[in-house]
């Protein structure tokens, strides 16, 4: 009895790594310490009531940007141990197995688990404030949204403690990924976590669809939105229909896996290519999905840095229109090497390259706003204005790559991964550090530190080219990505030292943000007016934070930029003084979307070790949470008058 | 605002659902049809497909306009831009996986 | 501004920095920039192109982005203009120099995908095997590489030796995993699949060893998956097969069956193997074999990539 | 009420069918449109998948040896019948005839139940008589993924409408139930659109080829 325990245990836990217990005995201190304190100073009735059950998009964003940097940290320390591993040749820092757990998880946090949940948290602290609305069209559904990405990052997370990690690359590929070759937890835990906060994807990318497309306040028509707020219309669209193939693609190598079903094994027929395709189907349109946010952020913030209207709004809006279409039809350049025909790789480089077209207009566009412009050096500009150059680079490379023929020379070497960072990193990180930096005094009512902010940009910046433009030249000396290991004597190791060197310093920077966070927590200047960068858009009417209402009463459109056209004294803006202020409506906090989440997670914790006494239980569960929803009918309440009047002459916008 | 008047109509509505009956009875003519052309006749193969899916999306529009209200709603436009998307997606994914995993059908 | 000048400074210096860092030492190590073969030569060009299309890109990027941080960074620097927003003529032709560089990308790009579905032109003199084409069967196993020469009937395990200035028709299959087969300095790559043999020509000018890796990753081994392709002159190359029928032990089945257990291997020579290899047969498939099964053979399964009309190598398997 | 919330402003809701006129009814059946399309990608890749896999039989049965003309007609005029009735329901929606609306709703699930009896049945021969289960070839695999899938939806949508009639019951045609009452014809139409691309893609391309 015991030993069959013992044995359970040794196999259920990852043993044998020191790292792994150091991990085990962390997770442990920092899960005992929470409760400590939250025990302590009796703060579990608030987290409850003021966050867990919260279905405010601007409580929910920042739970999803306090959940994105820590899988940031946790992405960043899997990036800066593969490259200690591979800073000189035949490292024993990490062997074979621990490295590719350790890439694979990488590239699964970084794309689904940080570059998403920040966007999504970025989009749902601005976008209901910078169309003039109450909140998101579905608040009950956003707040499952967030707690299902929530348990799927944490599924995915416990892999490292708990069975072992997955250890086929973030895309997966069959038939390595298969139950044959990769027997085992691991790969269970990927389709699984990935699936569930997929599926939060797809319910924000409608949630947000809807709010932009029907709750703008009067007088914005869709060419008034602020540019942000375009940009996250086009990503929710390309959210909607990217997601449902990937979704199906998990189904299908999770069916393969559990219930011995042939979609993409070597036996009975089955295809591995046809997983590559299904894969790159939702991923490549996945990299316009953490893209085009960004570039949002960065219209916003170079307009109002340079004090500007956007210049070649229209052209702006349909450029990310093109790209939206186009990013569905391009998915095949990331499998150009295996074995297509002529006509259907010239078609997808062809169809690839057209992307630079409207991807170049923004960048022209984004410099022609700065021309004639009052440049304006805050931290948030520094990262916008580092965005355009170093992104150039990577987009260019990323042409390259779409000649198949060329790319017969790049496909899976350092190249590609240079490529890749030089776009997500310069492009992505860039652009979410730049609306961090930008939207923090409306999230916490005071600004992050000036001059720590441009040291850490600056360390981070630098940082980034050093690691990643030699990438690109060790890419075309021959290494491959996702060797954990190499010989000497290839002429690799001088590069391989500076890139780690690089790593190292991003961290610097990123550990410098970190501290600028906490140092602001407690001496950050306040930011009375709400309107610390002298903003154009709506969000900049409100308090900093905004009152849960958002708005006392919907402000009126004019115009583009309505809240600089407010300042200036032109009759838009929410100078809608002559009404009253009436009872306003609010939906009630609900508690059903964690616990359904909490179902989801235990249904799919039991999916994972094939332990369907504990799966069932959990999806009945979340049905039944769905019919228990449906039957609510009281979910919304009213906050009265004179409360509305308490909340604005606090901030001294009583009128 | 016309259509709206319509949907009023419908509402207060008496009348004969004649939308409602002419939908099945077309779906069901296309059916049958569909099932004679592939089985009954013997075209050649790349013909017999292309009438039936031919079919079968003539079909899924008279679902769609007969029997689903796509043009109701307080801004049916942005519904029908949706529904596009989603077909020319769904085409996308079907005709390229068709396309690169090439097949005699 | 005094700041903002030392800014754009040390961001030209960045972009600099790697091009020194790469200079120090190591020009010659770019395998794909120092192509040995007529395949690679032509990719080559391809990339050198598009090097330089890119560069002018990135040129006209860096000089407006200098200029107006320069012109318009400062505390007070004169013209602004909060009217200027937006200027047809500019945009159009943002919009359609782009098009242009696309074009001028894309016709070289399309015309060399197309010529690359045919072998080169060989260049070496007609003997025994050079000037013609020589077919190489090459699987992948966890984690080695198997060479097969149907038409000399021997094999070989993570090298390969082919006639300088011949035109080579790998043929690429996968046992297990998927993987890629990439000689940098001789060719792209070209993945290895379990359910359709994939084509790659390629074609080294002269005598010399070159390295080979797997590309694609495979599990635990993966970065030790190489290989050596020693190109010989064809003379040299008749001898070598001749020494190696006369001298190396035959590939047994029990040894053949050795090799497709998933581990690493040194390189090894054989004068002979068994029958059934020639099949291709996958995990699956070889499984089912040694149960005693029928193989079931899918259209997929033996499709045949030698059909020339299938360009690339491809998935035309109309049948 | 909750116009209060989340105002529509400047469009008159007034005159539209009762389920429009709430911001949140307008708000929730256009999110259930987007909802729609998306579904339609979903089934896109299980058709991709299908067609791509259909001859990978693996020395199984093909879809020739398995696939009968006789209980595939039953289903699909079954299910033809029930989006009939569905629309009737969505009819007596709009004339705030609660009892019509019930009665057809009951009867669309109602059909609904037998077409998931003659699947299961047809499944049922084919994974137990005939020896051709999911795990059998990748042409089954991909058989029963995209037919269960369809067939899930079905179900969720039967378990759905009871909810629904239960609601109804309970409160008559507001405008919440109008809205979900709406919504689940709408999902029911959509699943029938479905079934039209699986009768051609799948059973009469099975037997022709
Ligand atoms: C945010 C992420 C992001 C972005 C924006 C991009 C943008 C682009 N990517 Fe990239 N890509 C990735 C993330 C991204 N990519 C990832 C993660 C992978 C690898 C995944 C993996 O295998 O693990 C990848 C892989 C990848 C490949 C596969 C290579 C291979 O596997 O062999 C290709 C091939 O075509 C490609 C092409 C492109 C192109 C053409 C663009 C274009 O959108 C770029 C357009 C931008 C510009 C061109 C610059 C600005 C334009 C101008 C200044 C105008 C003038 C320019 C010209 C006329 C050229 N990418
Ligand atoms: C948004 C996406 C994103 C981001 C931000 C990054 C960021 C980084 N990535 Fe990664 N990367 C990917 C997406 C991303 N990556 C993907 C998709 C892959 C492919 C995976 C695959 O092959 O499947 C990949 C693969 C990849 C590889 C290739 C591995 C291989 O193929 O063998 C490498 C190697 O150098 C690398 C490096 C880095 C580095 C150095 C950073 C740096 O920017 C990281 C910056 C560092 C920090 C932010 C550190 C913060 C933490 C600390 C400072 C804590 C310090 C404390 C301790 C050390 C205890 N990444
Ligand atoms: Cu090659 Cu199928
Ligand atoms: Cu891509």
């Amino acid at each position: 009895m015991i030993d069959s325990i013992k044995s359970f245990m040794g196999w259920f836990f990852v043993t044998g790594d020191p790292m792994i217990y150091g991990a085990d005995a962390s997770i442990a201190l920092a899960s005992i310490g929470i409760v400590a304190v939250l025990t302590y100073f009796k703060k579990w009735k608030w987290l409850w009531e003021e966050w867990l059950t919260s279905v405010d998009h601007k409580k929910i964003g920042i739970m999803y940007i306090i959940a994105a940097l820590l899988m940031l940290f946790r992405g960043g320390v899997d990036a800066l141990m593969m490259r200690t591993q591979l800073t000189l040749p035949n490292m024993h820092f990490l062997d074979a197995e621990h490295y590719n757990q350790v890439f694979t998880t990488h590239g699964t946090i970084m794309i689904i688990f940080v570059a998403m949940p920040f966007i999504f948290g970025l989009m749902n602290i601005a976008v209901p404030l910078q169309i003039g609305a109450r909140d998101v069209a579905y608040p009950f559904l956003n707040a499952l949204s967030f707690w299902l990405f929530f348990v799927g990052a944490m599924l995915f997370n416990l892999s490292f403690v708990i069975g072992g990690s997955p250890d086929a690359g973030w895309s997966s590929y069959a038939p390595y990924a298969g139950a044959e070759m990769n027997p085992g937890v691991g790969q269970n835990y990927y389709l699984l976590g990935v699936q569930i906060s997929g599926i939060g994807s797809l319910a924000t990318g409608i949630n947000f669809l809807v709010t932009i497309l029907k709750m703008r306040a009067p007088g914005m028509t869709l060419f008034k939105m602020p540019m942000f707020t375009w940009s996250i219309l086009i990503t929710s669209v390309i959210v909607v229909f990217a997601f449902p193939a990937f979704t199906v693609a998990l189904a299908l190598m999770t069916i393969d896996r559990l219930f011995g079903a042939h979609f993409f094994t070597i036996a009975a027929g089955g295809s591995p290519m046809l997983w590559a395709n299904l894969f790159w189907f939702w991923g490549h349109p996945e990299v316009y999905i953490v893209l085009l946010p960004v570039f949002g952020i960065f219209s916003e913030v170079i307009a109002t840095f340079a004090h500007k209207t956007l210049f070649g709004y229209a052209v702006m809006v349909w450029s990310m229109v093109a790209i939206s279409l186009l990013s569905f039809i391009t998915w095949l350049h990331h499998f150009f090497t295996m074995g297509n025909t002529a006509p259907v790789n010239a078609f997808f480089s062809i169809s690839t390259m057209l992307i630079a077209i409207p991807t170049g207009v923004k960048i022209f566009n984004w410099l022609f706003t700065l021309n004639k412009g009052r440049i304006q050096f805050t931290t948030p500009m520094l990262w916008a204005l580092a965005f355009i150059p170093n992104f150039t680079i990577g987009g260019v490379t990323g042409v390259m790559l779409a000649m198949a023929p060329a790319d017969y020379q790049y496909h899976n070497s350092y190249f590609l991964v240079a490529h890749f960072h030089s776009t997500l990193i310069a492009g992505t990180v860039f652009g979410i550090f730049c609306g961090l930096h930008y939207w923090w005094p409306k999230m916490f009512g005071y600004l992050l530190d000036e001059t720590k902010g441009k040291w850490s940009f600056w360390i981070f910046m630098i940082s980034f080219n050093i690691c990643f433009m030699p990438m690109y030249f060790l890419g075309l000396m021959g290494m491959t990505r996702r060797m954990y290991t190499y010989p000497a004597g290839l002429g690799w190791t001088p590069i391989n030292v500076v890139m780690t060197i690089g790593a190292f310093g991003m961290g610097a920077g990123f550990i410098l943000m970190a501290y600028n966070i906490i140092w602001s927590a407690m001496h950050g200047k306040k930011d009375a007016t709400g309107d610390p960068w002298n903003g154009r858009t709506l969000e900049w009417a409100t308090a900093s934070p905004a009152a849960e209402y958002n708005f006392a009463r919907i402000p009126h459109v004019s115009e583009r930029d309505p809240f600089i056209a407010a300042k200036e004294g032109r009759k838009s803006g929410n100078a809608a003084s002559v009404q009253r202020y009436a009872p306003i409506h609010m939906p009630n906090n609900t508690g059903i979307p964690v616990i359904m989440a909490l179902l989801m997670f235990v249904a799919g914790f039991g999916c994972v070790f094939e332990w369907y006494w504990m799966a069932i239980p959990g999806a009945i569960g979340v049905i039944a949470c769905m019919i228990a929803r449906s039957f609510v009918y009281n979910d919304h309440y009213y906050i009265s008058v004179e409360e509305i009047k308490r909340t604005e002459s606090a901030t001294g916008r009583l009128s | 605002m016309d259509e709206n008047q319509k949907q009023m109509s419908e509402r207060m509505g008496a009348g004969f659902p004649w939308k409602q009956v002419i939908g099945l009875l077309l779906s069901l003519a296309l059916t049958f049809l569909a099932l004679w052309i592939a089985v009954g006749l013997s075209l050649p193969v790349p013909v017999t497909l292309t009438i039936i899916v031919g079919l079968a999306i003539f079909q899924a529009f008279i679902q769609l306009f007969l029997f689903m209200h796509v043009t109701e709603g307080t801004e049916p436009v942005h519904q029908l831009i949706g529904i596009l998307f989603g077909i020319y997606v769904a085409f996308a994914i079907v005709g390229g996986t068709l396309w690169i995993l090439a097949y005699a059908l | 501004m005094k700041k903002l000048k030392t800014h754009i400074k040390s961001m030209l210096l960045l972009l600099a920095a790697p091009m020194l860092t790469l200079l120090a030492g190591c020009s010659d190590k770019i395998a794909v920039l120092n192509p040995q073969g007529p395949v690679a030569r032509s990719q080559y060009h391809l990339i050198i192109w598009s090097l330089i299309m890119m560069s002018l890109v990135l040129a006209i990027v860096l000089i407006l982005f200098v200029y107006v941080l320069a012109r318009y960074g400062r505390k007070k620097s004169s013209g602004y203009d909060p009217e200027d927003t937006g200027n047809r003529k500019l945009e159009i032709i943002w919009m359609i120099v782009p098009v242009v560089i696309c074009v001028l990308l894309a016709v070289p790009t399309v015309k060399t995908l197309f010529s690359l579905s045919n072998p080169p032109k060989a260049t070496a003199m007609e003997s025994k095997t050079a000037g013609k084409t020589l077919t190489i069967d090459v699987t992948s196993v966890q984690w080695k590489w198997l060479f097969r020469y149907p038409d000399q009937k021997i094999e070989t395990v993570n090298y390969v030796v082919i006639p300088a200035g011949t035109p080579v028709k790998f043929r690429l299959h996968a046992y297990d995993a998927m993987n890629a087969f990439w000689v940098p300095e001789l060719g792209g790559q070209q993945y290895t699949m379990t359910d359709m043999p994939m084509k790659l020509w390629l074609q080294a000018d002269k005598p010399g060893n070159y390295d080979g890796r797997s590309s694609n990753y495979s599990g635990k081994s993966f970065a030790q998956m190489t290989f050596k392709v020693m190109a010989r002159s064809a003379a040299d190359f008749d001898s070598w097969v001749q020494a190696v029928k006369s001298n190396k032990p035959v590939l047994t089945h029990e040894k053949y069956m050795e090799l497709l257990k998933p581990n690493t291997v040194k390189s090894q020579t054989f004068s002979s193997y068994p029958e059934l290899v020639s099949k291709d047969f996958n995990k699956a498939q070889m499984e089912a074999l040694m149960n005693g099964e029928s193989v079931e053979t899918d259209k997929m399964n033996n499709m045949d990539m030698d059909n020339e009309n299938n360009g690339e190598g491809g998935h035309g398997h109309n049948d | 009420m909750t116009n209060a919330t989340l105002s529509l402003h400047e469009k008159d809701q007034s005159k539209m069918p009762l389920e429009y006129t709430t911001e949140e009814g307008d708000l929730r059946i256009f999110g259930f449109w987007i909802f729609l399309a998306a579904e339609l990608v979903l089934f896109g890749t299980l058709f991709g998948t299908y067609l791509v896999l259909q001859s990978h039989t693996a020395g199984g049965p093909t879809a020739k040896d398995l696939f009968e003309i006789g209980p595939v007609m039953a289903e699909t005029i079954i299910l033809l019948m029930s989006s009939f009735t569905c629309g009737l329901s969505t009819i007596e929606l709009r004339r705030h005839n609660k009892k019509g609306l019930i009665g057809w709703m009951s009867v669309t699930i109602l059909l609904g139940l037998v077409f998931i009896g003659l699947e299961a049945n047809e499944f049922y021969t084919y994974a137990v008589h005939e020896g051709a289960p999911l795990s059998r070839s990748a042409f089954l695999s991909g058989f029963f993924v995209l037919l269960g899938t369809h067939g899930a939806h079905v179900s969720l949508g039967i378990v759905w409408i009871i909810g629904i009639l239960l609601q109804l019951g309970k409160r008559g045609i507001t405008p919440v139930t109008a809205r979900k009452a709406f919504m689940a014809g709408l999902y029911w139409h959509f699943l029938d659109v479905v079934w039209i691309f699986i009768f051609t893609a799948v059973y009469l391309t099975g037997l022709v080829i």
